[in-house]
């Protein structure tokens, strides 16, 4: 192609990625050649207009109609800038926390990398959300994964960390392997990486052994991307690196990288086989459909596994962990359900969780990087030391444990809404997703006795760094106002994005 | 009561108090304690006036209220199904049901003069919970409703948790799990209800089930599994046997104001709901299992009766006669007959009242005494005569003494029952002995017999303490002699549901 | 009479006076209580003559309405009424009187007052009412005085049991009496006596209803009259002062079971079943009662069980169709037993014990009260001329005119224990030699000797209204203008009255022998066993202990059992299985990474191999 | 000419992926565990190279995914070395199993 057609291109749908990328250079670069002297956390506020700035981009385009250049390898339609908008604000949350976070030892000196990998992830999350070709797609994930094994063990000197990191090299690189072997099956029916025409060639499948061979693709790459999103069977890695990695980090993992994966997965499934025929039978129901039962099988699993051990977690990271499986699992059902407010729901629902997770994580940091230690313990008394901040805690609590006046409570409400309005209604999934809801009180509710009823361990005061008290308040807030008043959000999902009508065009 | 927004500012008066207290430091408890009896006032005021308008002859309609809220579908595509307003309204039962919230509030926060440590959280959760309660009632929505149901279940996990007495922790974890576990199972049938008609709206809903006689919305069976899972539902709070063991300990644990406020008014929203929802939206399958309701009730009734009568602690006397008290709302609602229906609701408002009485009784002596156990107590009318005499009178008015509310509530509820299930209601009417067997024993072991300790310099109940025991026992007797007074804004309410049935 | 509901008012009034100010003005309090039920009285009086001239008045007005029932409430008043009023206020303000000298010095006086004041109007507004719930929301107001004034004296043991004992006794008979009344409720479609008796004239009600409604009704007339096998509270009651056993336990409450009978007599009638139960029952616990009373030593027991004996007669006489028999006994027994009583007060004022055993050689001390005594044992001793005389022949006959022969000859045997153990009472009491330490023994104060001598001299004259000699107003002026109620007068054969003053003489004649001649042993009974059953009242108490009290504790303790086991046990199971569930679960997260990819791929299979079976995908 | 018909191919590439799953997950040295992922990897780039030829719809696009899936294989791979070697520093062993320090 020459330079005309390169030139052809209309760029300017990609601006938050190009302005991510720059800005990820540009701390590349100032790391490298800043003395040492320099507080590296200058970077992080750099890095944190950037993410501004892309997030005003974003919403620039917000009017833009959907466009896809490059040979169709990237588009951006409703789906791609609704869920890119959650992973910069997700991203931009967690930088705050990175920047202000201060543990014993081990970070002094990698800071910067710390900021611009964050960086590098955020731009493969970004890409995939609105890449139209598996192999963008695929790029992408990988961008993701790689920079996040690297986070997880950034604090070089800390052996969990290192730990946590090379649990998540391992896992990740089989996971890895399984998608991409699934997609290559993919590929082989199709003969095309591009997601559009591969559903146009997959309609006209009547082939029974490849519809089979597409089977065994949809479970790979589920299976493989399962991984991402902590979810049974590929959950157990979660605990351990979410313990292991710096506070930071598993808040990017637990939601961002959550969020990413949610992503990819819609992309590929609703595309692909949704458009695959589960038999031979001209026009028989798709392929996706079909499995409908798998997912919510895995759904039920995910959510009972990680409400059932959260029970016995002491470690507030690890309890988190299994919390944030539980929540993919509830994520799962909107998966499994493929109501008519799939989109919706699954953007309400991840956008709540960023809030009410990211706001816990803050508190978690704070907490837990003066003492070191991350016992549950550490959190007793925190309404005499703290009142702000337990009551904050409190709200994010109430939140995940979806107590209604908060974001949580309307986005399980819509979940359980979309899972019974469907034809049949997911009647013995929904009583599960309550059943371990309640169950989840336990735990949650745990956490509330040590902050209100124990008395504390030692009485100062806690003060509240710039960064997290930003994060805290926003959170709370946002979790407050779209419990009280979530039309603010649905207006603007409908508004904007009338239900993502151009998915598949 | 011209003016918009009546009933909003009514449930959410108490906020007020909540937003003045976070200004006031811990410190000041008599403040602290002033404002929050202050702030259940408005909510009072309102109510007595909504009351005697409406019984001067001012219709409800105008007080209800309705602004969209949510919307989850797009509007363009799915127009205005699937969308959640905001709707407050009232009828003589609910108004009812608030002005028993809002008296017993008040009361319960001058009760509040026992609470020892961190007034101020106290009191912000007191008056969120009364919230809850108030917006209970008057959801006219069923999501608005479990949303305020829901929003009464944590002030009240922290008033337990952190106010109670010594096994209070568990007994807080028992009641959120319990209660958690009731209101899961509402969730699941309201949304479906919801999600299957794309309305929560409890009239809309309650017209779209009766137009729905071929079973095309929902089949039969659905319908009747939506009905016993309502009553599951709000058989935990009622308490119905065998889901009431979280009720125990939570009124053997809960601080008295609370627990006033518990036994008065939490545990009838159950009542409420089962003749709200299970009969408003589901008349048919309600007739059909009528009979099983009442053979729970007779159940609950001798249930709780038989163990009230070996209980050692006062206050599980008290336990276990709520449980078989509300045995006799069961009863009543089983008999689907005006009389049964009047007497539930009767029963509902005037158990409220004596609970409340009692348990702020338990209240005043167990500050002065520092023990409930029937065993340690006895000859307390020799020092503190006036507490035993309104120990005795709030017996007297529970096990159904004429002249008082328990009497006309029990005899309308058997009188329902006796015209249905002779056979039944006789069984039942055992209950009427026992409960006199178990409280006399209880009340006579407390306050007759020789002193078992000398009560030296214990005072007998004076200021304060005077406004509650006075306040609930005049209305006891009030609507005892002059049962009317509840009986008329009823009479509406209850001539639609028997409509409803076909009665 | 228009205002005939004035009437209750005043004591109600002096009820809550005294319960909120009686504190304030001590001793002062009797003089309200004493003014106000003359009031009542004085009203009453007024009514009753007024009534003699005009017809029966009846007002109402509605209390609660149910859908399209309204409940109604009102009064009435009718010849019984009217009757009923005058004796219960009498009596009522004579106890009052006599109350200010016995309970003098008692620190509570006030409260004791106010609790009177409270009964006097439920039993006021119990003969007022004119329907069953109005009745039956009085009769359980008077259960409530009566329970308050047992337990008055609530420091004593004894006191609290009994007043518990009464409650719950009575209580038993009232939930009869509501089912009874709430099944004929949905029969009748009124709880009005009118329209019941209408309704029963119509014959519109099944003679099976009917009779099993009565009887209903009658087990709540059983709890209140002290009625075989109800009765054992009533003589534990006397653990209440002396006056409130002569005002509730002898004169007013107890009889409201009759009175209850009485009031519902046409539905009754309508059935013989029933009418026989009455009168049976009635019968039995005459004989009963009596028996027991000839070996009790103290005064006040005593005068309890003969209260439980004479009540019995009551019911024998309306059983047998006898109403103004009954109604006519009622009358005269409340007189002379509340006479009995009123004296038996005053003797142990003076003593300051109530063991018979103890007493003797009173007839010199105390110049009033012995002779009233002796009025009153005469006049139920049923020996001519005296009101009991009078009353106890009609009922007799009516008992035979009926055609209860059996029924007959036990109220005849029942009337010679009468007047043997009351005259044994007479002559332990008062003559022969004190047999404890009497020096200090004087006659009670005006205050107390006047209400006595008055209804010493009604215990005479009362008989007079209805005699067969000089002619049966009573009767007459009951039953006029009502031929259910029966014949104002039942003609019955003459030797009856012969045989009735024989045995009644023979008995006193027989005591005089033994308890004052001293001529024959006093343990007269021989056996021995005999002795203790009558002393142990038949071991009916033991009994019930042994069976009702001990099933009742065993449930609830099989129920406590449930409760922890089984419900409890429940809730522990699915917590512990769920934890459990978690314990494994996090013992398999053992920190091996690749167990965890292991964990993934096995479940990867697993999907494949379940979609490849049932997807259909293997030809 | 006859050729090699594409079903062994795919034979090769999942018997390839099998024997690098079974690697990574049984090997103790962690080395050896990378090393088997790699294979998995290539185990896939077999199949997509295969199919850009032989597949049902022949296409270049294949190759260049095999391209891509090589890059970023290498990448992870020498991230994953990194770490380990992060991780040996402090913890003086390459056993997979005795990283085990966090459990519950």
């Amino acid at each position: 192609m020459d330079l005309e057609t390169l030139l052809s291109y209309k760029w300017s749908i990609m601006t938050p990625e190009f302005i991510i990328l720059g800005v990820a250079t540009l701390l590349t670069l100032l790391d490298l050649f800043m003395p040492k002297s320099v507080n590296r956390k200058v970077l992080g506020w750099i890095g944190l207009t950037g993410i501004l700035a892309a997030i005003a981009s974003l919403i620039s385009l917000l009017g833009h109609g959907p466009e896809s250049i490059l040979y169709d390898t990237f588009r951006l339609d409703s789906f791609a800038k609704a869920f890119k908008l959650l992973l910069l604000i997700g991203a931009a949350f967690v930088m705050l926390l990175a920047i202000s976070y201060e543990p014993k030892e081990g970070i002094t000196e990698y800071r910067g990398e710390f900021y611009y990998l964050f960086l590098a992830a955020l731009l493969g999350a970004m890409m995939m959300s609105s890449s139209g070709d598996l192999i963008t797609l695929f790029v992408g994930l990988e961008l993701l994964s790689i920079s996040s094994y690297i986070l997880a063990g950034i604090r070089k000197k800390n052996l969990q960390s290192n730990e946590a990191s090379m649990k998540y090299v391992i896992n990740g690189g089989i996971s890895t392997a399984i998608t991409l072997f699934g997609m290559s099956y993919v590929y082989g029916i199709t003969g095309t990486t591009n997601l559009l025409d591969m559903a146009r060639s997959l309609l006209a499948l009547t082939d029974i052994q490849h519809i089979y061979l597409m089977g065994l693709a949809l479970f790979m790459i589920l299976v493989g991307l399962s991984f991402k999103l902590a979810t049974a069977p590929f959950h157990m890695w979660a605990p351990d690196v979410y313990q292991g990695a710096p506070t930071p980090v598993t808040a990017f993992l637990s939601v961002v990288s959550k969020t990413a994966g949610f992503i990819i997965i819609v992309r590929i499934m609703m595309v692909v086989f949704f458009n695959t025929p589960s038999s031979y039978i001209p026009n028989s129901m798709p392929l996706l459909i079909k499995v409908q039962d798998y997912i919510a099988f895995l759904a039920a699993a995910t959510m009972i596994i990680g409400n059932v051990i959260a029970l016995r977690q002491k470690n507030i990271k690890r309890l988190f962990a299994y919390s944030s499986i539980a929540q993919a699992g509830y994520l799962l059902v909107v998966l499994a359900s493929m109501s008519v407010f799939m989109f919706d729901t699954l953007w309400f629902y991840l956008g709540a969780y960023l809030f009410m997770n990211l706001g816990a994580f803050a508190i978690i940091q704070l907490i837990t990087q003066k003492t070191g230690s991350e016992d549950i313990s550490q959190f007793a008394g925190l309404y005499r030391r703290a009142p702000i901040l337990a009551i904050a805690m409190a709200i994010f609590i109430l939140s995940l444990a979806g107590i209604p006046g908060t974001a949580g409570f309307i986005g399980k409400l819509n979940i359980f809404m979309g899972a019974l309005a469907v034809e049949p209604a997911h009647y013995v999934l929904v009583s599960i997703m309550i059943a371990t809801t309640v169950v989840s009180y336990f735990y949650y509710f745990g956490v509330m006795v040590q902050m209100f009823f124990r008395p504390a361990a030692e009485q100062e005061k806690i003060k509240l760094p710039i960064g997290l008290g930003i994060v805290i308040g926003v959170c709370a807030f946002a979790t407050i106002l779209f419990g009280v008043a979530p039309s603010i959000a649905f207006d603007f999902l409908h508004e904007n994005f009338n239900s993502f009508s151009d998915f598949f065009q | 009561m011209n003016f918009d927004y009546f009933l909003t500012f009514l449930v959410f008066s108490p906020l007020l108090g909540v937003l003045v207290l976070s200004f006031i430091p811990n410190t000041k408890e008599s403040v602290i304690k002033t404002v929050g009896f202050l702030a259940t006032l408005p909510a009072l005021l309102l109510s007595l006036v909504a009351f005697f308008q409406y019984r001067a002859g001012v219709s409800l309609e105008e007080l209800s209220e309705n602004v969209r809220w949510v919307q989850f579908a797009d509007p363009d595509t799915l127009g205005n199904l699937f969308s959640i307003n905001y709707e407050l309204g009232v009828d003589g039962l609910s108004l009812i049901m608030i002005v028993l919230t809002a008296i017993l509030s008040t009361l319960a926060a001058v009760a509040s003069m026992y609470i020892k440590k961190e007034w101020k959280g106290y009191f912000m959760l007191f008056l969120l919970l009364e919230v809850g309660m108030l917006g209970v009632f008057a959801a006219e929505n069923l999501i608005l409703f479990f949303i305020f149901f829901e929003i009464t279940l944590i002030p009240t996990f922290f008033l337990i948790g952190k106010w109670g007495y010594f096994e209070k922790e568990k007994a807080a974890f028992s009641f959120l799990i319990y209660n958690g576990l009731g209101s899961a199972v509402l969730l699941i049938v309201i949304m479906v209800l919801f999600a299957r008609t794309g309305t929560s709206n409890i009239n809309a809903l309650a017209s779209i089930l009766a137009a729905d006689s071929q079973n095309l919305v929902f089949s039969s069976g659905t319908k009747m599994g939506l009905l016993i899972a309502m009553l599951i539902a709000f058989g935990v709070k009622l308490p119905i046997f065998p889901l009431h063991s979280w009720m125990v300990r939570v009124h053997v644990q809960a601080p008295p104001s609370v627990v006033m406020l518990h036994a008065g008014i939490l545990l009838k929203i159950g009542a409420y709901g089962i003749i709200r929802f299970g009969m408003g939206i589901f008349p048919e399958q309600f007739q059909d299992i009528a009979v099983l309701i009442a053979v729970l009730g007779v159940v609950n009734l001798l249930y709780g009766a038989f163990l009230a009568l070996i209980q050692k602690d006062f206050k599980m006397v008290l336990a276990y006669s709520s449980i078989s008290h509300m045995g006799i709302v069961l009863i009543g609602l089983g008999a689907m007959n005006e009389a049964g229906i009047q007497g539930a609701i009767f029963q509902v408002v005037s158990h409220g009242l004596i609970a409340a009485l009692l348990f702020f009784l338990v209240g005043v002596f167990y500050e002065r005494l520092e023990t409930s156990n029937i065993k340690n107590l006895g000859g307390l009318a020799k020092g503190m005569p006036i507490t035993a005499g309104f120990l005795l009178a709030g017996a007297m008015a529970s096990l159904g003494m004429p002249g008082m509310s328990g009497f006309v509530s029990e005899f309308m509820a058997f009188l329902g029952l006796f015209k249905e299930l002779p056979i039944l209601a006789a069984v039942g009417a055992l209950g009427i002995i026992l409960t006199a067997v178990y409280l006399l024993r209880a009340v006579l072991g407390i306050t007759y017999g020789k002193a078992h300790r000398e009560f030296a310099g214990v005072t007998d109940i004076r200021n304060k303490e005077w406004v509650p025991a006075l306040v609930l026992l005049g209305i006891i007797v009030l609507i005892g002699v002059y049962p009317s007074v509840l009986s008329d804004p009823l009479t509406s309410t209850i001539e639609t549901i028997i409509f409803k049935i076909g009665g | 009479m228009e205002n005939a509901w004035i009437i209750p008012l005043f004591p109600l009034l002096s009820f809550l006076f005294l319960i909120f100010f009686g504190k304030r003005l001590k001793g002062a309090s009797a003089y309200i209580g004493i003014l106000l039920s003359l009031a009542s009285f004085v009203y009453s009086l007024l009514v009753l003559f007024e009534r003699f001239s005009s017809p029966t008045h009846k007002a109402e007005a509605v209390w609660l309405t149910i859908g399209d029932i309204q409940l109604t409430a009102g009064f009435e008043v009718n010849q019984l009424n009217a009757l009923m009023l005058v004796i219960v206020s009498l009596v009522s303000f004579l106890v009052h009187t006599y109350s200010k000298g016995y309970m003098h010095g008692d620190d509570r006086f006030h409260v004791y007052y106010a609790y009177l004041g409270l009964f006097t109007f439920a039993m006021l507004g119990l003969v007022l009412s004119p329907n069953l719930l109005q009745t039956y929301i009085f009769w359980e107001l008077v259960g409530l005085g009566s329970f308050l004034l047992i337990g008055f004296y609530f420091y004593k043991e004894e006191a609290k049991k009994a007043a518990k004992k009464a409650f719950i006794m009575t209580r038993i008979g009232d939930v009869g009496l509501l089912i009874g009344m709430i099944l004929l409720f949905w029969q009748v479609g009124s709880f009005e006596y009118d329209e019941i008796f209408a309704a029963v004239a119509a014959g519109s009600i099944s003679t099976t209803m009917i009779t099993l409604t009565a009887i209903l009704i009658f087990v709540g007339a059983v709890g209140k009259s002290g009625q075989f096998p109800l009765h054992t509270w009533l003589p534990d009651a006397m653990e209440g002062p002396t006056p409130v056993s002569a005002l509730i336990h002898a004169a007013t409450m107890v009889a409201a079971g009759v009175y209850l009978v009485a009031a519902l007599f046409p539905l009754f009638t309508a059935s013989e079943t029933a009418l026989m139960t009455v009168a049976t029952i009635g019968a039995i616990t005459a004989i009963f009662a009596a028996s027991i009373g000839l070996v009790q030593t103290d005064i006040k027991r005593v005068l309890a069980y003969s209260t439980v004996s004479q009540l019995g007669y009551m019911m024998l006489a309306l059983g047998s169709a006898g109403y103004v028999a009954g109604v006519f006994h009622l009358m005269t027994h409340a007189f002379f037993k509340a006479l009995l009583f009123l004296a038996a007060g005053s003797v142990i004022h003076a003593v300051h014990t109530q063991d018979i055993e103890k007493m003797g050689g009173l007839w010199k001390k105390l110049r009033v009260t012995g002779p009233l005594f002796l009025i009153g044992t005469l006049a139920i001793s049923g020996v001519p001329l005296f009101s009991g005389f009078f009353s106890k022949d009609e009922i007799l006959i009516a008992a035979w005119a009926h055609g209860n022969t059996v029924l007959f000859w036990l109220a005849v045997i029942a009337a010679f224990f009468t007047a043997f153990y009351m005259f044994r009472l007479f002559f332990m009491v008062f003559s022969g030699e004190s047999r404890s330490d009497m020096s200090h023994v004087k006659e009670s104060p005006g205050v107390m000797t006047i209400p006595m001598v008055i209804l010493g001299i009604l215990a005479v004259v009362a008989g007079y209204v209805n005699t067969p000699w000089f002619g049966t107003y009573l009767g007459d002026w009951l039953t006029e203008g009502n031929a259910a109620l029966g014949h104002g007068h039942i003609e019955g054969p003459s030797w009856i009255m012969i045989v009735a003053t024989v045995v009644s003489l023979l008995g006193i004649f027989l005591a005089w022998l033994i308890y004052c001649k001293r001529s024959l042993s006093r343990d007269w009974l021989g056996a021995k066993t005999m002795y203790n059953i009558l002393y142990n009242k038949y071991y009916i108490d033991e009994f019930y202990e042994l069976t009702v009290v001990k099933v009742m504790k065993f449930f609830s303790l099989f129920l406590h059992y449930i409760e922890t086991f089984l419900v409890e046990g429940l809730v522990k199971g699915v917590s512990a299985a769920v934890s459990g569930l978690g314990r494994l679960g996090s013992k398999f997260h053992d920190g091996q990474v690749q167990r965890y990819g292991t964990v993934a791929f096995v479940g990867l299979a697993i999907l494949i191999v379940v979609f490849a079976v049932t997807g259909g995908y293997l030809k | 000419m006859s050729s090699v018909p594409i079903s062994a191919y795919l034979a090769l590439a999942l018997i390839l992926f099998c024997i690098g799953l079974y690697g990574a997950l049984t090997k103790r040295n962690t080395v050896i565990v990378l090393i088997s992922i790699e294979l998995m990897l290539n185990a896939v780039n077999i199949n997509l190279v295969a199919f850009s030829k032989y597949g049902a719809v022949p296409a270049i696009t294949g190759q260049i995914f095999a391209l891509f899936a090589m890059t970023v294989a290498a990448a992870e791979a020498s991230v994953g070395l990194a770490i380990l070697i992060a991780l040996y520093r402090n913890r003086k062993t390459v056993n997979i199993d005795e990283m085990n320090s966090m459990k519950n």
